[in-house]
């Protein structure tokens, strides 16, 4: 039954991120934007805390036991609520929101493909007395968004039973809190096997102070300044053979692979929900202050009688809920564990267009003002641009979704 | 709980209405098209699937309870057929739904049995005029009160089936409202005119209407002497263009797609070029975000929720520019061959720039 | 020295035209329209005579001798001079300008790769008592916009030395007027060698009449309805020797297909001055009727101040001013000898989506009215249409201008 | 006739302007940008080019003829390198072109040679305020009679280097109408307040300037007590900033190619990728059709055309969606190393998005 019923606990949910999002993020948003490099302690000890009380592990919901998906069907909505979550507190500030603690890639990767054992291990640390980071390590300076070029290389000493690992990743979102700042790990990719292209990548957990691992590159960004972006170099970085994610042979098939390409299907709807937070800031922001001038939004009229700011905003208002819309459908369907990777992709390609589109517009709508740093409309418009890129861009996203469309494998329509 | 699943029910009529639009409007469109008729046995097997008959209950010899989002669904297959066709079909619902929402109890038991037990019958309804800013809540056509009844004036356009039907609605404007007026065909002052000439849509026989102090009883104001509430009744028209609007550009689309996985050009097949398969991914991508905002307008609706009202604009919105970058990429993408009416997206190009101007053609 | 005076001769010119549009297109163009495939004699005739007065063979300038070169260098303006003629006259109707006598692109081809007997030959013929066309057949059903990929076969008999056309050509404007209805010629793209690709390509003329050449199909269009479009089928079809355009032998270069090629530099910005004729139609008719309804559109207010219609209709303006200096640019360069490859394609890419845009826009501002037959404003919507997608796609000349701005093969960007 | 030929001359400054930015501009932008400070030294050597001073004619200290068409190619070329250093250099034309177009005699003789005659110095104006809805033609700065003088009260934001200028064009509203007003930065009621913070152009040093009752002589309003045509100065400044906008897009633009060139994956280079390769062509495209208007307005400028303010108002127009398109596609090529501001291309799109706003910043 097709329902646009919001749920008692996702209004709930809203209600809290909304508080926190008030109180602890937009007073501080521009301060953490100007000092980039600060970390926003105040914020990760009150999630920490916040959420040990809640018994939430991270902000990714954990998957439920084999047992109760029967019983379930069809009130799963935990990646719904993670959708909410993100969105408010996006909304309060993107780059914080980066730095919510606990949960992040990281562990995220560790839920999707760890043992039983590997996730008793590391997943618990979340809950410890002080806040950890987890982090992701994937992209390198020359694959791109190819994750299949991976030259990252993974060997088993077989003297000690160690992975040793070499080569240099880029990008790392809060790799430094997660490294440096707190003992928490980073989940790297690395290939076993060079010549097994995608079949020999596997994902290692490399923990902070790891012998070999060193953080190398603070990146100075656009925007979400608050969030740290590292590169981490591996330099025969030593890691215990349990910490290597998923099985210790290349295997025929790409399986491995596939299973974290499909961790996107996850991922992208996120990253479309803190897109469309900061889209949902910029237009309340440009409509209050509309607002605050006296301009009015009328709503119902023909375009031929609308004013051109009336366009404007109908049209964002428009975009913003549509792109929520592909958002939600796209975490109901994770929730339903139903295959979405087309829908994940429209999400994420729509939202990253939107954001960036609204934003730009809310800039240039208040004019002189909109470009001040006086108000936060600017620095909404440098967080956006993000969205469009990571996780895939938007071209990326094109191509995952034209495949899907097309019934074409990635050889067929490069 | 959110959910995006068609219940069983809906999902049985997507069922029926696609296979229906499959099997014989798509194969008749073109003809209906290029002759200006739509064959009156396909118009009376469409009405036979009993959409809007479901739509109305028992009470009023019907089969069930209105619901704008099954309708919604309904509406989006018989356009993915053919919009005239689909249009054609439904056009008793321009009159049996305002009744039914909005009607007195008299009213309803006057026209929904016979609407809804009898075979297809032209009921038509008469909203459009000739403006180029052409606002359904500030139309020129006047209705004043005089002594008991109320006489109204104006022209309207593009209204379907006029030269057969016997009684139909007419939108016009009292004290600045927007008011529907239940008017025989046959009243004093009303003329036919000439059989309208469009871009598209061509097999729906559209016509002129001219009214001069035409005399309408005062029982005969939809809703009786309070009126009643014509933002709903527009939202519902417009959510009804909208879902027509997806199933057009869900036609263009697809028609696209499968042209463009079969097309060689050098050797590989053009949907294998990153700039034809982005655009075909760019328009499945705004397809369901419309798609997802009509629904939830039609959801809102159905829940008689105020913020309806504004969805619904919304979604219009939404529909129009969807439905215009869609068909127009349909056409861009089979290139020279989209450009005859061998094919039919060069049609759905014609129509689905029509739906910035066909508000009041579909209801739901 | 950077200029933009518009000469005398083109200020007469468009005068000229715009009286000829006014009277004798316009009036007619909705008839036209519907009675598809009558033929406006009216309008060829009179152009036929107006032309053979002015002593013009047809609209394509012919170039000049080789010795004028020098002493004209800064002075030439016959494409600028086309250019403004073929935009007045889509300008008053994108239909009946195809169907304009004497020139059309199969003169072109003679001029541009006929030796002086062909030249002599065939092109003294536009001169005659009667009106003629002449047509250009390269499109075949399987090739697309592929046109190295061509199948139409010609075989050289050696005994009567003529040449045996077998194929099929699709999409050929004015093909029957040029074949059936006047006598004309079509200048057919054939292979002489199908294993040589684009080196083995030439153009052959077929004369109205030649035996097994046969117009076989008639196309119902979505606009340019008075303008026809045909198929011609070649089954064994003979003529002279002396017909083939360029050398009878395959050479080891691909010049000869190369030179084909570049003709498209010039009638691509010609194609985007047809668009940006439709264009100020619809643009013109939309504020003249604006303006008897009382919308004023106010220039030089920031775009918070506008009304939507203002908006939109400077936006208009501007995407048909500055895609029509696009197109000067382009043509003033085909004047001046310059290589404007990129140019061209960039002219003729714009111009289709301006038109394509302009027209929608122009039906969806005049509402019930701008989708009504009643007025102009639906055809030329249809009209426009053909010009994104005629002389290579919106997409084509993307890949052409990109292979240019890049320095890329047609094999290094496909 | 129609020319797109550059002449000698002003090929020269074309090229001259290249270097400047390529060799000065371009590498000093970052850290001009970070720290939010522009070397005295780079705007000094980009003063010594003299493309102001060839603006001038010699009886006025100068050495030619003001060209608002040559300005716009030395001025595309200058913010190619670096839009806030090219503003910089350009700051004293702020006050210079409007004095040289549109002053009395006296004031040109007044002002002209200390300007064209010396190093930079910082002549400033003050166009710009605080109002979402910024006009220029409707400012909140109000300029009244009194006495035989002027009083002026209002607060104007972003006026370049208000700290150090001595003397500035204050531009208020007269009866409705702009004028400008000649003003000693030491005047009793000038209050110059604190550095602006905004998105972009941190390099270039603006503040707002707070006015209470500022007594102007009569004989300080631009062009004397008849006053002069706002609107010519205002398609000045729009094609100014036009022609910036150009250079910021361009840069980026060629910033891209390059970097999509020689960016592989998967064995290919991303510029072989048709969706990449057509977004460059899309950008080159829109850069060169703006760049035609914004000629073709300099042009009419030059002739005293009437169409000329509706041609700058044109080219502005889109300039600033030419250049957000442009800089936001350089961005997006980069991907992930387009975000880090390692590469120009984020500030690029910072700038750019800075078209929309900062009219008023650069003539010609």
């Amino acid at each position: 039954m097709i329902s646009f019923e919001k749920s008692e606990a996702i209004a709930q949910m809203q209600y809290l991120i909304q508080t926190v999002a008030d109180n602890m993020m937009r007073p501080y948003s521009r301060h953490f934007d100007e000092q980039e490099g600060e970390i926003p302690w105040e914020y990760i000890n009150f999630m920490h805390t916040a959420m040990k009380q809640m018994g939430a592990a991270s902000l990714v919901p954990q998957p439920e036991k084999e047992g109760e998906v029967k019983e379930k069907k069809g009130q799963r909505q935990a990646y719904q609520l993670m959708a909410y979550t993100i969105e408010m507190l996006s909304w309060g500030d993107a780059g914080m929101y980066l730095c919510t603690p606990r949960g992040g890639l990281g562990s995220a990767a560790i839920e999707a493909a760890g043992t039983p054992e590997q996730k008793a291990k590391f997943l618990s640390r979340l809950n410890g007395d002080d806040p950890i980071f987890t982090a992701m390590a994937i992209t390198e300076a020359q694959a791109g968004s190819d994750n299949s070029a991976i030259q990252c290389r993974a060997v088993l000493d077989e003297a000690t039973q160690e992975w040793v690992l070499s080569g240099e990743k880029i990008f790392i979102t809060a790799g430094h809190k997660a490294f440096v700042d707190t003992k928490g790990f980073i989940v790297v990719w690395a290939t076993i096997d060079p010549d097994a292209g995608r079949a020999g990548i596997r994902s290692f957990v490399v923990e902070a102070g790891a012998p070999g691992a060193t953080i190398t590159k603070k990146e100075k960004k656009l925007g979400i300044r608050c969030s740290d972006t590292v590169t981490l170099t591996l330099d025969n970085c030593r890691v215990p053979f349990e910490n290597i994610l998923g099985s210790p042979t290349v295997e025929p098939s790409t399986k491995g692979f596939k299973g974290a390409m499909e961790t996107f299907n996850v991922t992208r709807p996120l990253v479309a929900a803190s897109a469309l937070g900061v889209a949902r800031a910029a237009l309340e922001e440009l409509k209050r202050i509309l607002a605050e001038q006296g301009v009015e939004i009328r709503y119902g009229l023909p375009r031929q009688k609308m004013t051109n700011i009336e366009r404007e905003v109908v049209d964002m208002e428009r975009m913003v809920r549509s792109s929520w819309l592909l958002c939600l459908k796209a975490v109901w369907m994770s929730d339903n564990r139903m295959p979405n990777s087309l829908e994940a992709a429209m999400s994420k390609l729509h939202a990253g267009e939107v954001v960036t589109k609204v934003t730009q517009k809310a800039v240039e709508l208040l004019g002189p003002m909109g470009y001040s740093r006086e108000f936060l409309i600017e620095k909404w418009f440098r967080d956006a641009k993000i969205s469009d890129i990571y996780e895939g861009t938007g071209q990326i996203n094109r191509l995952v979704a034209a495949r899907q469309l097309l019934g074409y494998s990635g050889k067929e329509l490069r | 709980m959110y959910s995006f699943q068609p219940d069983e029910e809906q999902q049985m009529l997507i069922d029926v209405t696609r296979r229906l639009a499959a099997n014989d409007l798509r194969p008749a469109a073109h003809e209906a098209e290029e002759h200006g008729e739509i064959p009156v046995s396909l118009v009376a097997k469409g009405w036979e699937l009993g959409v809007l008959q479901a739509s109305i209950p028992a009470e009023f010899g019907g089969f069930g309870e209105r619901s704008a989002l099954t309708s919604v669904l309904a509406l989006e297959e018989l356009a993915y057929g053919d919009l005239a066709g689909a249009l054609a079909m439904m056009v008793p619902g321009l009159f049996a739904i305002p009744v039914l929402t909005a009607g007195t109890e008299e009213q309803k038991s006057t026209y929904l049995p016979a609407i809804a037990e009898g075979a297809w019958t032209p009921w038509s309804a008469a909203l459009i005029e000739y403006q180029f800013d052409f606002d359904p809540q500030d139309l020129h056509t006047i209705a004043r009160p005089d002594g008991g009844d109320y006489l109204i004036s104006g022209e309207k356009r593009l209204v379907p089936f006029a030269t057969e039907a016997k009684t139909m609605l007419v939108y016009a404007n009292l004290d600045g409202q927007t008011q529907a007026f239940i008017v025989d065909a046959k009243a004093d002052g009303v003329t036919v005119g000439e059989r309208e000439q469009l871009m598209g849509i061509n097999a729906l026989p559209l016509y002129s209407i001219h009214l001069d102090s035409v005399r309408i009883p005062k029982a005969n104001r939809l809703g009786g002497e309070a009126g009643h509430d014509f933002g709903a009744l527009l939202s519902a028209m417009r959510i009804g263009i909208s879902a027509a609007a997806i199933g057009v550009a869900r036609a263009s689309f697809e028609y696209a797609r499968d042209y463009a996985k079969e097309r060689e050009v050098l050797g590989s097949m053009i949907a294998q070029k990153q700039s034809i398969a982005f655009m075909l991914a760019e328009m499945a991508t705004e397809i369901e975000a419309t798609r997802l905002m009509i629904w939830e307008a039609a959801w809102l609706l159905d829940q008689d929720n105020p913020d309806a009202e504004r969805a619904a604009y919304l979604a219009y919105s939404g529909a129009v520019d969807m439905a215009m970058m869609v068909t127009d990429r349909g056409v861009q993408i089979l290139g020279g061959h989209g450009y005859i009416r061998e094919h039919p997206v060069e049609l759905w190009m014609r129509n689905g720039r029509g739906i910035a101007s066909l508000t009041g053609l579909a209801i739901v």
